[in-house]
């Protein structure tokens, strides 16, 4: 057991992966000497050599689909992209290549590549650093999705996608790779060392895929949400007083609707959060899933909370970012109806 | 606004009802160009991607540095796998027209391009298709049933019907899956060349792609990769001329060849004429000499023509003069070896139809085969509930639900 | 007035908008001396010359690129994707240029494109000739996102989209290109001449974007769709002898909330139905949306008809596709809940 | 696994702790390389892609066949401008360093680049900048007050307070806005030219990118249409060695120039000593010159280097030389033009110093005047409903009723 920050976590589930398995390969912009602009891949090219951690031409479409090749002779790799705002130009090699190269051909072709990417907000990033792109990947069918709200669970699943054949969209809230944030900008920083899920093994260990994590048990509502908004929701809920349920989703595909509706049905009430905009944004998978299996067990709406639908903005981020006030809202909105 | 305009358009040489116009295409006699050692400085090889490798001249000769002197059974071999694609490509077209296949596309005219390079490769090299490179397949050795099951999405389909016809793969035989969109396959190659070279492997990784899908961004990506890592890997521009009823003019071609774009980016290009299978046979053990021995990657453009119309969904006559490849002036490439082989006494028309008799027999009896397997439209049927899997490696719980659904929908039906 | 099948309506709406206004052009693969693979734009290079109706490269992110260039040069570019399958090569253009240019220039900068674009399944296309993907653009603050669903309403939006200064994403239902399709492929083929859709003026008019369209008033439930399964939808409803209300969306964004909920609101009963996969597809937004907004009137949960969660298979294109048996069930189920 | 590895990875020269290697760098002696009539066919311009054009020589002197014997006047101004960017760049720095400002960008040792250009260029030519070119707005006369109110996001700022720092736009100044994402405005230059071909009009779209973006799809989307349209397009890679912590090696430059890359493609490709304001200058009026008369798109390698970090929240320290750019061989643009001047009598270093003073008095006034409009932390700020306008041009019912909520959202408050 060690004190790790996200950061840290993700090097390990790296290190770890290079370590035991030689047909693992690390790839993206400045990850090699440089050791990536968040510092995720410090170190492990000089660990594991030139041709096991590459740097890459800045090029996200080459780097997915020299990883797709890479995957189909063998080799399992990990590909970064610096940020998820700078995802779109792997757009096509991931959804009409790696998500359906199984499918296409009936199993005998696959590439098991992971894909590392920071996203969300809360950072002063602007439009192009800032975003959460989430569900322009989970309704591709062929794509797991997965986004881990703290150390722990971040190198247990990183680890388990790693090991996983099929392809996984890996995001990483960016917002709280040094510390836990509960949406307040103005509070002083809180490290990952004041936080139970900051306490993470040095070796192997796994986090399924397609587990959701039942972080707090309660009887009121249940909040269903993944990444940063774990934190914001438990605290706008704090604040509150309220007893509520907060399920992190961790794995948007595949889905672990039994334990979300689980919850739902027990409390009647859900308030769904995230930070990507809300307009056809994973809530509403999520809102449209749950109204459908538990809709005889709601007694008040379904709501969303989620960032606006614009893009996101610089000087107006805490405008913006759905911090404790809008949770709050709906919170109390959900509590109230009837 | 128009009539104002000085936007340059590229020029197409002929129409439908215009004289066909070749006197665009750079030729140069065969011979002429000369061969550089394997391991030269792509610096250096700049005239390899501006000149035109040719082996056979107008006599039937095979000529100049270039010449492979492959023995007379090897030529009988090519062939016979260029006229056996000939024949499949024929009676498919044909079979499509009656319905029993949704789909086909075939490679007349550009059977040498396939065949001569997997004929020179190794089978342990990776081989990356694009959708007209079926020969491929008859070179590597697949039963011509299976391809036929395919196309017929029927029991045996090895894509499990969810592929559209000629979409093939074959994990054994080293060929990838075709994928339906344009040059993606281009710089998977470059990454599948890059994990070769990081395991040690003498493997190459080969891929090509037609003058039309040069214009995707992949296309780029591959190059570049294949230039920066050195990757062992042969990258190559099928020039046909057209893609579907567009130019290859508006590929780039009108001012450049398309093998001008390797040395542009520090690597090897080699224009050659893809209708005189000596000369791609050259090339190609060339290229997968210097790839193997450290050189890096080749980009090769083969010059040819597509004779035939783009897809079973697509009619030249609506873009192009109807005699336009009569007048292509690299002539066929099937036509080329034949002669070829004549001139040597190794052949004669009478061995030549005799041997076309035995292929489409050959195609018949197996197209009997095949539909033994059912079609798209005759039982035996394969099960729908495939549709579900490989989706995942498992099938996940919302697919299993789904897949549920749809047998209670069958039901009520 | 003209019999008009959809392609003649789009090549009508194309030519009225070259022929009023100077600074449209029309670029694409194949889209000039050909006349596009689907006709749409046939006679259009003859009559307005090869400067005002361009063949591309074959290079989706290209033709994107430089429709936004020429858009703020002036120019109002209509640009044809071949298949919507093959749009994701320009993803990054659309989505990270097209969509947010006005935003992040405050104003200053804009290009008014307009991309068309063939959509959905139901002709043996395979995996890569059949996708739905509106969802992965509708989820993107800034476009405006609409699909027709017969001759009149594809002129009348088509040129309400030329003439709007935003991006628009047109998808094009290209099985109902020459006529409307219940679902049944094993009935004869019927033309738009025997529907009074197919009645399409010659000249200039506009269909408005941004409201939806009640094809069929109705009292027992409301039934939310758009393209080809508009005609699907009101076929198994008929089958069912419901007395359905059909709401042909038309406008994803903007969306015509008020309307679709004035529907449910009434009618207190709702079925979505679309053709594109189920997970996060645009019918989880719609069934969200209306769940917040007409909770207290829902007699039944909301449910979705939509594709499987799996590429789409060539051989089992009628088990895949969304036919009538898979509507009928959900509107009985709709119906007998309670 | 990695030890019997063959993959080949680019060299970079230097890491922190060796000493600076520029040997790499194919250098070739002012006035040597040829000046082609503007109307040269491309495939007649391979030379100017691989030499490099120089004007400036180690005396100071202007010299060679590209001097584009600008008069002393023009020459002060250009000195000027590149001297205001560099003092402005080094205040934005030290300010962001104090909090006031979230994040820089600066353009030190690139200045003549954007300089020169913008100078050589009509003021109705369109530009399409990367975040290194700030000089234009320089060049452009564009209040560096107006600068500075973007930085801040205050209530002055053109962006509304909706972009990143640096990423500025002005319409009237034709000067497009900057995108978070690389390389998109690339092609986006092209569309604009086609455009203004079609239109008949005159002008010339110029855009510029780094040695790293040019890696990305859009540079061969750019190249491509460009070429096949011959657009009048100026398209410029700024080869400052540097992508963040990245070796130019890994966008392709080990083995090519990139500058060559145009040739491949069909179109003049020109490569400049980047820190030579004369040299600059005079490749981009042949450009433009090419441009205007029909001759069709230049690719431009400007040979340079970045030699402040890639930006405030990068520190170069940790992946090159401290020393390195002292060691660069092509020198400082602002020194060279500086030393030229003096050389010719036109300029002293009590001339330099005032003007630096003079400069710097300019950036504090401006800087005053900034801050009275707000800053991002200090009010007077912009209103945040402001975030809702502009996503389209008219705002829809939905972003309404977001506004609406986030009204009520902060009453609660
Ligand atoms: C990304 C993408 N864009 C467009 C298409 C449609 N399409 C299929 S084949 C083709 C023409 C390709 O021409 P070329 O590359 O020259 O190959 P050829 O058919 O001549 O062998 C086009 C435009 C596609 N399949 N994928
Ligand atoms: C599409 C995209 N990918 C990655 C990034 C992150 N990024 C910003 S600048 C940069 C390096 C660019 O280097 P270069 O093009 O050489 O320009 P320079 O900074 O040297 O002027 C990177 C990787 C981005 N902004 N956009
Ligand atoms: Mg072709
Ligand atoms: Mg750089």
């Amino acid at each position: 057991m060690a004190q790790m920050n996200m950061i840290h976590a993700l090097n390990s589930a790296m290190d770890v992966m290079l370590g035991r398995d030689p047909s693992v390969v690390v790839l993206g912009e400045d990850v090699g000497y440089f050791g990536g602009v968040f510092r995720c891949t410090e170190g492990l090219q000089r660990k594991y050599g030139e041709s096991r951690v590459l740097d890459t031409p800045i090029a996200e479409g080459g780097i997915l689909a020299a990883a797709i090749g890479m995957g189909v002779n063998g080799l399992r790799p990990v590909a970064e992209i610096q940020f998820a705002d700078y995802i779109y130009p792997a757009y096509d090699q991931i959804v009409s290549e790696l998500a359906r190269l199984r499918y296409r051909s009936a199993g005998e072709f696959y590439a098991p590549v992971t894909v590392r990417t920071p996203c969300g907000g809360g950072i002063r990033g602007g439009q192009t650093h800032s975003q959460s792109p989430e569900a322009l990947f989970a309704h591709v069918a062929g794509l797991k999705v997965v986004m881990p709200s703290n150390p722990y669970d971040a190198k247990g699943l990183l680890i388990s996608s790693i090991e996983d054949d099929d392809p996984v969209i890996f995001f990483e809230p960016k917002r709280i790779y040094n510390g836990p944030f509960d949406g307040d900008p103005h509070k002083p920083a809180v490290p990952w060392s004041t936080h139970p899920k900051g306490e993470v093994p040095d070796g192997h260990y796994t986090v399924p895929l397609g587990k959701a994590d039942i972080v707090r048990a309660g009887s009121e509502l249940s909040i269903i949400t993944y990444g940063t908004m774990v934190h914001v929701s438990e605290a706008a809920a704090r604040g509150l007083g309220l007893d509520a349920e907060i399920i992190d989703v961790r794995t948007m595909v595949p889905l672990d609707i039994d334990t979300i509706c689980g919850s739902v049905a027990r409390t009647g009430r859900c308030v769904i959060v995230h930070e990507a905009t809300r307009f056809g944004g994973f809530g509403a998978e999520l809102s449209a899933s749950i109204q459908e299996q538990c809709f005889w067990n709601l007694q008040a709406p379904i709501l969303r909370v989620a960032g606006w639908d614009t893009p996101y903005p610089h000087a107006f981020e805490w405008e913006y970012f759905p911090g404790q006030a809008r949770v709050a809202r709906a919170l109390k909105a959900v509590m109230e109806a009837a | 606004m128009a009539s104002q305009s000085r936007l340059h358009v590229p020029k197409t040489p002929a129409r439908p009802g215009d004289q066909p116009d070749f006197s665009y295409l750079k030729l140069v006699p065969a011979g002429e160009t000369r061969r550089p050692d394997v391991g030269a400085a792509s610096t250096d090889l700049r005239f390899l991607s501006e000149e035109l490798v040719r082996v056979l001249d107008d006599s039937h000769q095979a000529v100049g540095p270039w010449n492979p002197h492959l023995d007379a059974k090897e030529l009988q071999i090519g062939l016979r796998h260029m006229l056996l694609t000939r024949v499949f490509d024929d009676r498919m077209q044909r079979i499509q027209r009656s319905g029993k296949i949704s789909f086909y596309m075939r490679s007349l005219g550009e059977e040498a391009v396939s065949v001569a390079m997997a004929m020179a490769l190794r089978p342990s090299d990776m081989l990356f298709p694009s959708y007209r490179n079926q020969a491929l397949y008859v070179v590597r050795g697949r039963p011509i049933v299976d391809l036929m099951c395919q196309l017929l999405s029927n029991t045996r389909d090895m894509c499990k019907g969810r592929q559209l016809p000629v979409m093939y793969h074959w994990r054994n035989g080293n060929i990838f899956s075709i994928s339906g969109n344009l040059a993606t396959q281009f710089p998977q190659a470059v990454g599948w060349a890059m994990a070769a070279a990081i395991k040690g492997q003498d493997d190459v990784a080969v891929s090509w792609l037609g003058d039309g899908s040069s214009a995707e961004a992949d296309f780029h990506h591959a190059l570049l990769f294949a230039s920066v890592y050195k990757a062992p890997a042969i990258l190559c521009v099928v020039n046909n001329q057209w893609a579907i009823s567009t130019f290859q003019g508006f590929a780039g071609g009108e001012r450049q060849t398309f093998a001008a774009r390797g040395p542009g980016y520090g690597i090897a290009g080699v224009r050659v004429d893809g209708n005189d299978f000596l000369a791609v046979h050259a090339v190609t053990q060339w290229a997968a000499e210097r790839a193997r021995t450290g050189g890096g990657p080749t980009l090769i453009e083969h010059v040819t023509y597509r004779a035939a119309a783009h897809s079973t969904s697509d009619d030249p006559a609506r873009y192009r003069p109807k005699d336009d490849y009569e007048r292509f002036p690299l002539g066929d490439p099937v036509l080329r070896l034949k002669n070829h082989l004549i001139a040597l006494g190794e052949w004669s028309e009478e061995r030549h139809s005799a041997l076309t008799a035995e292929l489409e027999e050959h195609i018949a009896k197996s197209w009997k085969e095949a539909v033994g397997f059912g079609t798209l439209t005759d039982p035996p049927r394969l099960d729908p509930h495939l549709m579900f899997e490989d989706v995942f490696r498992d099938m996940p719980e919302h697919l299993r639900r789904q897949e549920a659904e749809l047998r209670a929908e069958q039901d009520r039906d």
